[in-house]
């Protein structure tokens, strides 16, 4: 039982004690060997994350009590389909933005390799737990990373949407602490799905309390998901932050969306006796509203990351619109959408920089750095330059700028296009073949089919402005360490897209697990500890 | 009919299809024929300086995505070739995108068709929706379904949407002129015999599933019938050779959906052969005037003349290809224009429109064939050319031999058209449309039908116009009337409108990247969270009054309440004292926790207090002076209205976590997990203090992931400040400093310091004692956390604060020169020291972080707790030292900004070890 | 014994503290209070801390009973004042008082003396004209005040550290 | 006779909770910053003193450990504003 | 186990008083922060309740707890010993601050009566 | 005390989001402690908090539900590491964009008159 069972906790137990150990090497002198660290240890990630997908596509829940307490009591991460998939999302861009990020910029501050460690076991962790302040605990690392890693390379710009994003995260993060606390004081547990079995019993007069704490709740996941009117910070945060970042970052949106979906079909599900459906129409008309705002400030975006910052605000206004209708159909079109908008968005975030860095010669990306400190500049101009420029390399980015947008824009011939259409069968077809298309249906019709219209719009636009309208351009000097990251984004995509049979079943199978919570619960609360407590016990 | 079929995704209905009948076939033939055609042709007029590889490639990969839509047996996928049909047109156009013309008009294309595309795409999943497949079979057999249903019209205009856009049908038309800016070869292939007609293509491949409703009579045909008008009409004016072709391709396309739209069978075999001759004589007529663009370096019909004498060849393909288009007797275009007079006559709803049909498509022709004769005789007759760029020969013979073979083949079936495209034509035809196939004949001379006559009026009408509007086309440039409207126009308007400017502006409605409202927001919407289950459900609060009253605790809050709003309107001016009143506000805090019976809680946020105070005190130093309410600022009725309103929103967010916390503590609360760890704390978890076995042991993975929260953040500290850069104004040293040290510089018995030293010597050696004092007191906290209030949180911190006590008594360079902390070192050291003990558990096959316990008996100490636990606190212990030192030393070193870099005697935090460190 | 004990009386009181804490006179506690006492006196040394030499201890417990005494006495003298009982007028003020003693111990044990009487208030200590300014809450005779510091308490410093 | 000494433990912290008052006056009314410190050093020895009283009546000997941590980190705060007022900054 | 109601009547008086003593004396210090007029006479107030009134407290708890725990409990002594030797430190500091603070304002003859 | 509780908790709220509506760092730097303050004492009232409950266990263990609740406590200690985390870091970043930007205007600039 063990051996294998104990993979589970190492998505959070390698990045710890890989960060750990970078910070007892010398950050400065010992550089090759701490990015080396980085690199192996995220490789490896994806490699154990790719297991424990396998692992959990057999449809058997892995349910790992740490420290070997028994399931409400102690702190258990539950592997199923949806967190090995989110793991194996996660860790493969990152294994693309680390890569990307030893070209330069993990030479423009310190300690980004620990940082970064720490990030994937935050969202790692996040991803695994299914206990409500161990989530905490998780989303308050990732962020405490996410922090560190987004001044990484300081400058005014970056300090500026540093200090707006930490201040509204704070504050969130007080709310979910507020939010989780409250429905402790309600139903005495944290246990995830504890928490599942007990909302439906719990007194009339108390369910007031109960839905108020987990609205509390859903603001502090819904602002890290980018919900609309919630998002405000997030498009200024992500255009500022270095490339490598902001790529890592796409998935960071969708911890909140990964534990809305979650939790609102978890706990709000059919079986939640009379609290079942609490807050989807929000979800539905706040997902929507989000991917309108997104869609405008992709229309309204003169820079290519903030272009890129909006996308992040439809994808996932898309995914939280598509859980808020509550179908399994749809939920499976959503996580396929979710998988492939990421996967775009971040080798999107990646290329941004490869190609502006041409368009105007000399005002390097980095100048934002220079700006701030004159000489000290850390990043080794020259070194960076040594890189042999790849040959075709407007090409190259081209290929790679369309597939992004193409991605984004859900168009042929790459996964966007199949994920929309995914999403939309099933809105435009809930269960019965006779019924009539619901008003949620053509509400995502319209907006998705619009977006998509408005991104193509806004992409070509970009993509014109950069490539050809510049007469003055150089070509770039990219190094194959940064063109292979995007590269092999944009491979996975197409893969998804030829795989797209394979792919659907699995996300199928996950959101009829989602679908039917029941089994999560037994799963997880009948699991038996391992023989003998503890080790030695008194 | 052939079918292919391979599994994609099949839980989605979408299949693979490749579908080869009679009329993709025919298509397939198209596509490709002309498709090989254009590639010779494109060999020879492409320069040698273009990077040809990108053009063939591109060039393939459209053929192959045509193709996709021709043979696609499933509609999704049809959208899916569609879109990349869009996609490589889009790249076709712009291929030489130095040229502005080029990009705008690939723009203009690529966000029209794309958009149709996607309207398309939102048909097909109507469709789907009706049908319950996306199989074209299905769906082709289901026309009944279909157009009964009550999504018929929404499906049908979205459809439409996506077919008349790739066609250039009105009013979507004008992409097409603009898109003459791409290669010839570009032009002759995608905008005559193949995107182009990938609409007109769609709308016959699904007739027979949507046609025959009065929805698509009146919305297929009346936009056939004006662009076939406008088309024509337009057409006359162009003095660009590529511009007049693409007009006449509007209009001949609008012909071809016309025709469509008529809504018969006839109607659509028409189309079907219309298709196919005008592929063949415009792909033809675009070579030829590529051919004159090549060889003369100049497109322009006025500048053109007399080309007859220096390209003979040229001319006469030209001329017979001209032909075709005006519909001359025994070439090819005559035979379907035939038809498509003949289907006008007849007669549809009866409607005044449909009785005036015959008159006005034969008005439309007479443009036809003008311009038909303006393009051969304005190019080729007429005096010799003057001032061209070249001059102009005939062309090698394989770039010429496509246009040959084409016009070969307007003649061939001009004149024998039983023996050569009947057989084609009706396999296309009967796999549209089955059973309804009817009667119809391929022959030149039907005799002299009324179509005939149309012809014939058509024919003299047309020199008659062109002799009229000759003078008026040497001179003016665009047609009269028409001249004002311009689609191009309307387009970027529209765009620069909608996409950029209203999205600016709504973006500047709907979104802030100010702080103050984001928080408001924030606020408001988690007020509203929790506000409306509470209003729907009621808030179970009876008796806000019950409960046991403590008389010092109230005294005490009575404090707390004061001390925190006077933070608050204290924080503005006078930073210190808000400092003071937070300090204040944090002690009552702790008291409380006392009084809730939860010590642990106090111990730790006292001693975090402590530091806290000490960590914005460093912060104060770089604040900016802030001096008294300036009266400008307190004016102003909108400040007082902004402060009315925050005022609101926080007496608001108050109460209502006051009234949330009241209502739970006067309830009964449910059986908690917690019952579990008080009854095996002690029994299972080896220790008598509840809450630290549940932070080591129940939950020690919180603890885990918490201080390695600490250790990231005190990475970034560190990280951000070794780059840090003060204002200008708050580098130079505080001023008290200022002034005590003039002091003591104006005094020569005196020495730089000595005031400060006067005063604080001796309170500095007494904070040098405190400090094995206070390492003592952590020891002491840290090993007794298991049974008592402790642990290695607060003993960190309290560690932490010995260092920073030596820092504050005697300045960051004299600490450093004897005290080398290493803090980077600790924290790694502690992650490994509580990550490791945590592993070493699943070494022996337990889960991670299982704890061992047991109390050992050692000679002499006596019994030593040894749990795994304690192990782990050490880690935190180690963890917590290091990152709070960092932190608050990273802070403290700012001071020495001034004089530029950091002596060398000050040890670097990082951990590199200067000289190996004591501590 | 300077090397390994450099500061005997820190190291004592260290000990003193540790047993005080864990409420235990346990062996175990003994040898771990005496290793912490160790560590703790070593790392003054790293703080370069100047080392000293106590005597009569006999001296030390009369002026920590002087010291009992005048706390309690001013804090009845401070309570009076504070309620303005017996005198309605009082002035308070800065007295310099010239110091022989130079140990910083011994200063830093006056500052502790006179600044936790009440009343009394060690201002500062100027090293090279060994004069200490106190601040006196009911100040009548400055003489007087000189006198006290200077024989009361002075004294019995020099006496134990120098 | 432990009658008694609960009220007598309740007047006492009474008095102490009131004498974290006047403290809290000082801090409030000012009126210069080092009476503002000086009203948070007693607001912090007082509250000492309360948690020592609230040791007694609760008969729990667990409340010591949070009595001694203010004693002890509270003057470092004291200390560290006094600090701040004399020469601009905490740490030189 | 738990609470007072088990001392002996001549403890539980003699906590009760010891108590009540060290609570008036800390008052009658921190009333002193009311009534002195000055801050030089003002920071001479709180010095009561670090001497007697700690003195009387952590007496009370000592011999609340001796009784109680039937054994020496000592640590009280600590917390005594800890204000005797911390008072100097703030109050000193303190008082060099306000010094300054007074002369530079002096010097200055700006009269602002509030500063931070 | 419960309602004395509440108030207190009320009242830190109010003064905290009245803090973090304001224009200055410093002032947003404090409403975060008084917020973090709030939270803390909710939380611990969340487990229905008494005066006086028995915190170590006994040997006889009795009723378990006369002990104080400790999850919330442990909770609360979890969240105050975290609040002082993350206040120290924002405290660096707001010292970073006053030196950057030279104010210490949340937005990085001064508002427009
Ligand atoms: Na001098
Ligand atoms: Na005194």
């Amino acid at each position: 039982m063990s051996g294998i069972a104990d993979l589970v906790i190492a998505p959070v137990l390698l990045p710890l004690l890989a960060g750990a150990g970078m910070l007892l090497l010398n950050g400065e002198r010992q550089r090759a060997v701490v990015a080396g660290l980085n690199v192996a240890a995220t490789l490896a990630l994806v490699c154990i994350a790719a297991v424990l997908l396998a692992m959990s596509d057999t449809g058997t829940r892995e349910v790992y009590r740490l420290g070997n307490w028994p399931a409400p009591f102690g702190i258990v991460l539950v592997l199923d389909r949806l967190s090995a998939l989110m793991l194996l999302l996660t860790n493969v861009l990152a294994l693309a933005s680390v890569v990307f990020s030893l070209a330069r910029w993990h030479r423009a501050g310190a300690h980004f390799h620990s940082l970064f460690q720490y990030l994937l076991m935050g969202l790692n962790g996040a991803f695994l737990t299914g206990d409500l302040f161990n989530l905490f605990v998780f989303f308050e690392l990732l962020l405490a990373a996410s922090y560190g890693l987004l001044l990484h390379g300081s400058g005014l710009t970056r300090v500026k949407a540093g200090l707006h994003y930490i201040v509204v995260n704070l504050a969130a993060s007080l709310l979910f602490l507020v939010g989780v606390s409250l429905i402790y004081g309600v139903t005495g547990t944290l246990n995830m799905a504890d928490l599942a079995a007990r909302v439906p019993t719990v007194a009339p007069e108390s369910r007031g309390l109960l839905e108020a704490g987990a609205g509390v709740l859903a603001v502090a996941f819904l602002l890290k998901a980018g919900m609309w009117p919630l998002s405000f910070w997030l498009p200024t945060a992500y255009a500022a932050a270095s490339p490598p970042v902001a790529s890592i970052f796409a998935i960071m949106t969708k911890v909140g969306v990964y534990i809305v979906l979650r939790l609102s079909l978890l706990l709000f599900g059919e079986g939640a006796g009379a609290s079942a459906g609490f807050g989807s129409d929000w979800l539905l008309w706040g997902g929507l509203a989000t991917i309108v705002f997104g869609t405008i400030g992709t229309l309204a975006s003169q820079d290519t990351a903030r272009l890129g910052g909006f996308s992040v605000l439809v994808s996932s206004g898309t995914v939280l619109a598509a859980t808020g209708i509550g179908q399994a159909g749809v939920t499976s079109g959503a996580l396929f959408y979710l998988v492939s908008s990421t996967l775009g968005i971040g080798a999107f975030f990646l290329l941004v920089e490869l190609i502006e860095r041409g368009r105007e010669p000399g005002a390097d990306v980095i100048a934002v750095t220079r700006e701030a400190y004159g000489d000290e500049d850390e990043v080794d101009e020259a070194e960076g330059d040594v890189g042999i420029a790849i040959v075709a390399t407007m090409g190259l980015l081209g290929v790679a700028f369309i597939g992004c947008a193409v991605v984004i824009a859900g168009l042929p011939p790459l996964s966007g296009f199949i994920a929309k259409f995914a999403l939309l069968a099933a809105a435009l077809n809930p269960g019965d073949r006779s019924g009539a298309v619901p008003g949620s249906g053509w509400a995502l019709l319209v907006v998705l089919i619009l977006s998509g219209f408005a991104t193509l719009v806004a992409m070509s636009r970009a993509g014109l402005r950069i490539f050809w309208a510049s007469p003055d351009r150089t070509v770039p000097r990219v190094r194959a360490i940064e063109m292979g990251p995007v590269m092999f984004l944009l491979m996975i995509c197409v893969a998804q897209t030829i795989l797209a049979g394979p792919v659907i079943r699995f996300m199928q199978a996950t959101a009829q697990s989602l679908h039917a919570p029941a089994g999560y619960v037994s799963d997880v609360l009948q699991t038996g500890a391992r023989s003998g407590r503890h080790l030695e016990g008194k | 009919m052939i079918s292919w079929r391979t599994e994609w995704v099949v839980e989605l209905g979408l299949d693979f299809i490749l579908r080869l009948d009679g009329f993709a076939w025919a298509f397939a033939m198209l596509v490709t024929g002309i498709g090989f055609l254009v590639v010779l042709y494109a060999r020879y007029y492409m320069s040698p300086s273009d990077p040809v590889p990108r053009f063939f490639s591109l060039l393939l990969a459209f053929m192959g995505a045509m193709l996709g839509i021709v043979l696609s047996g499933n509609l999704l996928q049809l959208v899916f070739f569609w879109e990349l049909t869009s996609l490589f047109s889009f790249l076709l156009i712009s291929y030489w995108h130095h040229n502005s013309a080029a990009r705008d008009g690939a723009r203009m294309a690529l966000v029209i068709t794309s958009s149709g595309g996607l309207c398309l795409f939102a048909g097909v999943l109507l469709i789907g929706h009706i049908v319950g497949s996306y199989d074209l079979d299905e769906v082709l057999a289901s026309g009944e379904a279909i157009r009964s249903h009550a999504l018929y019209v929404p499906a049908l205009v979205l459809i439409l949407l996506g077919a008349l856009t790739k066609s250039a049908q009105f009013p979507f038309h004008f992409w097409l002129p603009h898109a003459m800016a791409a290669p010839t070869p570009v032009s002759a292939y995608l905008h005559s015999a193949t995107m182009v007609k990938a609409g007109v293509f769609l709308l016959v491949r699904l007739w027979p599933a949507l046609g025959g409703t009065n929805e698509w009579l009146w919305l297929v045909g009346s936009a056939g019938l004006i662009t076939f008008l406008l088309g024509a009409f337009l057409a006359v004016f162009q003095q660009d050779l590529k511009g007049l072709l693409a007009y006449s391709t509007i209009s001949h396309l609008g012909l071809i959906t016309l025709l469509t739209g008529l809504d018969t069978p006839f109607g659509q075999i028409a189309a079907i052969f219309h298709i196919m001759n005008h592929a063949t004589f415009k792909a033809s007529l675009f070579m030829a005037a590529g051919i004159i663009d090549h060889e003369t370096g100049t497109r322009d019909i006025r500048r053109l003349s007399g080309l007859w004498a220096f390209m003979p060849i040229t001319a006469t393909l030209a001329m017979v290809a001209a032909g075709s288009m005006a519909g001359v007797p025994l070439l090819n275009g005559f035979l379907s224009k035939e038809m498509f007079f003949a289907e006008t006559i007849e007669m549809h709803d009866n409607s005044l429109v449909d009785r005036a049909l015959p008159y006005i498509v034969t008005a439309a022709s007479t443009f036809t064939v003008a311009y038909s004769l303006r393009f051969i005789r304005d190019v080729f007759f007429g005096p010799a050319p003057v001032g061209l760029p070249r001059t102009p020969h005939e062309p090698p013979l394989l770039m010429r031999l496509p246009a040959e073979l084409l016009v070969l083949a307007c003649v061939v079936v001009g004149i024998a058209p039983g023996i050569t495209v009947a057989p084609l034509l009706d396999t296309a035809a009967g796999a549209v449309l089955g059973s309804k196939m009817p009667e119809y004949s391929l022959s030149i001379w039907h005799g002299f039908t009324p179509e005939f006559l149309m012809s014939i009026l058509a024919m003299t009408g047309g020199v008659g116009v062109y002799v009229i509007l000759r003078p008026y086309l040497l001179v003016n440039e665009g047609p009269p009337l028409l001249n004002r409207f311009n689609g191009k126009q309307v387009f970027d308007w529209l765009m620069v409108t909608l996409s950029w400017r209203l999205a600016r502006w709504l973006e500047s409605i709907l979104e802030t990247r100010r702080l103050q409202p984001q928080l408001r927001i924030l606020a408001g919407v988690a007020c509203v969270a929790a506000l409306l289950p509470l209003y729907s459900r009621g808030i179970p609060l009876d008796d806000p009054f019950g409960g046991k009253f403590d008389l010092p605790f109230a005294v005490l809050w009575a404090v707390g309440c004061a001390c925190a709003i006077g933070a608050a309107v204290q924080a503005k001016f006078h930073r210190v004292v808000a400092l003071i009143l937070l300090g204040t506000a944090g002690l009552v805090t702790c008291v409380s926790f006392v009084w809730l019976s939860a010590p642990d809680v106090a111990l730790t946020q006292i001693v975090v207090e402590s530091v806290t105070t000490v960590l914005l005190l460093l912060g104060l130093r770089w604040l900016p002076k802030r001096v008294g309410p300036a009266g400008s600022d307190e004016a102003g009725r909108r400040i007082r209205w902004h402060r009315i309103r925050d005022f609101s929103i926080a007496l608001f967010v108050g109460v209502g976590l006051a009234a949330l916390a009241l209502a739970v503590m006067q309830h009964p609360g449910t059986e908690s997990i917690s019952r579990y760890f008080v009854e095996n704390a002690y029994t299972k978890g080896g220790g008598t203090n509840v809450v630290n076995v549940i932070l080591v042991d129940f939950r020690g993975f919180d603890t885990l992931g918490e201080i390695t929260v600490l250790a990231v953040v005190a990475l970034t500290v560190y990280a951000l400040l070794r780059r840090f850069r003060p204002a200008p104004e708050s580098i130079p040293v505080p001023e008290q400093q200022h002034a005590q040290d003039s002091h003591d510089e104006a005094h020569p018995d005196r020495q730089k310091g000595d005031t400060a030293k006067e005063t604080t010597e001796t309170a500095a050696l007494i904070m040098a004692l405190l400090f094995p004092v206070i390492g003592v007191v952590a020891i002491f906290l840290l090993l007794r956390g298991h049974d008592l209030p402790g642990g290695g949180f607060v003993a960190g911190v309290a560690m932490a604060t010995a260092f920073i006590l030596q820092y504050m008594a005697r300045g960051t360079i004299w600490v450093e020169a004897r005290l080398h902390v290493l803090p980077v070192r600790w924290m790694g050291v502690g992650l490994l020291l509580a990550g490791c003990t945590g592993a070493a558990a699943c070494v022996v096959g337990y889960p991670f972080l299982t704890s061992y316990f047991a109390y050992a008996e050692l000679p002499l100490v006596g019994r030593i707790p040894t749990a795994s636990a304690f192990l782990f606190d050490i880690g935190v212990f180690s963890l917590v030292v290091g990152a709070t030192v960092l932190m608050l030393i990273a802070i403290a070193h700012q001071s020495l900004r001034r004089y530029g870099k950091p002596p060398q005697t000050v040890s670097p935090l990082a951990g590199e070890p200067a000289k190996e460190g004591l501590v | 014994m300077t090397r390994l004990l450099p500061f005997p009386i820190v190291s004592f009181c260290l000990l003193a503290l540790w047993l005080l804490l864990n409420q235990a006179v346990t062996v175990g506690h003994i040898l771990l209070g005496c290793l912490l006492a160790l560590a703790g006196g070593w790392l003054l040394t790293v703080l370069e801390l100047p080392s000293t030499r106590l005597r009569r201890p006999g001296v030390m417990l009369r002026l920590l009973g002087l010291v009992a005494i005048d706390i309690v006495r001013s804090n009845l003298a401070v309570g009076r004042i504070v309620f303005g009982f017996g005198r309605q007028e009082w002035t308070s003020g800065f007295v310099n008082i010239p110091l022989d003693m130079r140990n910083p111990y011994g200063l830093g044990a006056l500052a502790c003396i006179i600044t936790s009487t009440p009343g009394t208030l060690w201002v500062k200590f100027d090293a090279q004209k060994g004069s200490l300014m106190i601040h006196v809450l009911d100040l009548v005779d400055e003489g007087e005040w000189i006198r006290m510091i200077k024989g009361r308490y002075e004294r019995h410093l020099l006496e134990i550290f120098e | 006779m432990s009658q008694l000494l609960s009220y007598s433990l309740l007047a006492a912290q009474l008095l102490l909770g009131l004498a974290i008052g006047c403290g809290a006056f000082r801090i409030l009314a000012g009126p210069r910053a080092q009476d503002r410190v000086l009203g948070f050093d007693t607001v912090s020895v007082n509250a000492m003193l309360l948690l020592l009283t609230f040791g007694i009546r609760s008969g729990e000997a667990l409340y010591f450990e949070a009595a001694l941590a203010v004693a002890l980190f509270g003057f470092v705060g004291t200390v560290a504003f006094a600090k701040f007022l004399l020469r601009g900054e905490v740490i030189e | 186990m738990n609470g007072i109601e088990h001392l002996p009547p001549w403890a539980a008086a003699l906590t009760a008083i010891l108590v009540l003593l060290g609570a008036s004396v800390t008052l009658v210090g921190s009333l002193g922060l009311l009534r002195l007029g000055s801050f030089y006479e003002r920071v001479h107030a709180p010095t009561l309740g670090t001497t007697l009134g700690t003195v009387f407290i952590a007496s009370a708890s000592m011999v609340c707890f001796s009784v109680l725990e039937s054994r020496p409990v000592l640590h009280e002594i600590l917390i005594m010993a800890l204000g005797l030797v911390t008072t100097p430190i703030a109050l000193t500091v303190l008082v060099g601050a306000a010094r300054f603070r007074d002369t530079a304002e002096r010097r200055a003859q700006v009269g602002e009566a509030e500063d931070g | 005390m419960e309602l004395v509780l509440a108030i207190g908790i009320g009242t830190l709220a109010a003064s905290g989001v009245w803090l973090i509506l304001r224009p200055r760092t410093f002032q947003v730097i404090i409403g975060l402690s008084l917020l973090s303050y709030a939270v803390n004492l909710f939380i611990v009232a969340m487990g229905r908090a008494r005066t006086g409950a028995p915190v170590l266990i006994a040997k006889e263990i009795g009723d378990p539900s006369k002990y104080a609740d400790p999850l919330p406590q442990a909770l609360v200690l979890t969240a105050i590491v975290i609040s002082f985390a993350t206040t120290a870091l924002f405290l660096v970043v707001l010292l970073a964009s006053r030196g950057l930007a030279r104010t210490d205007h949340v937005d990085g600039q001064e508002p427009e008159a």
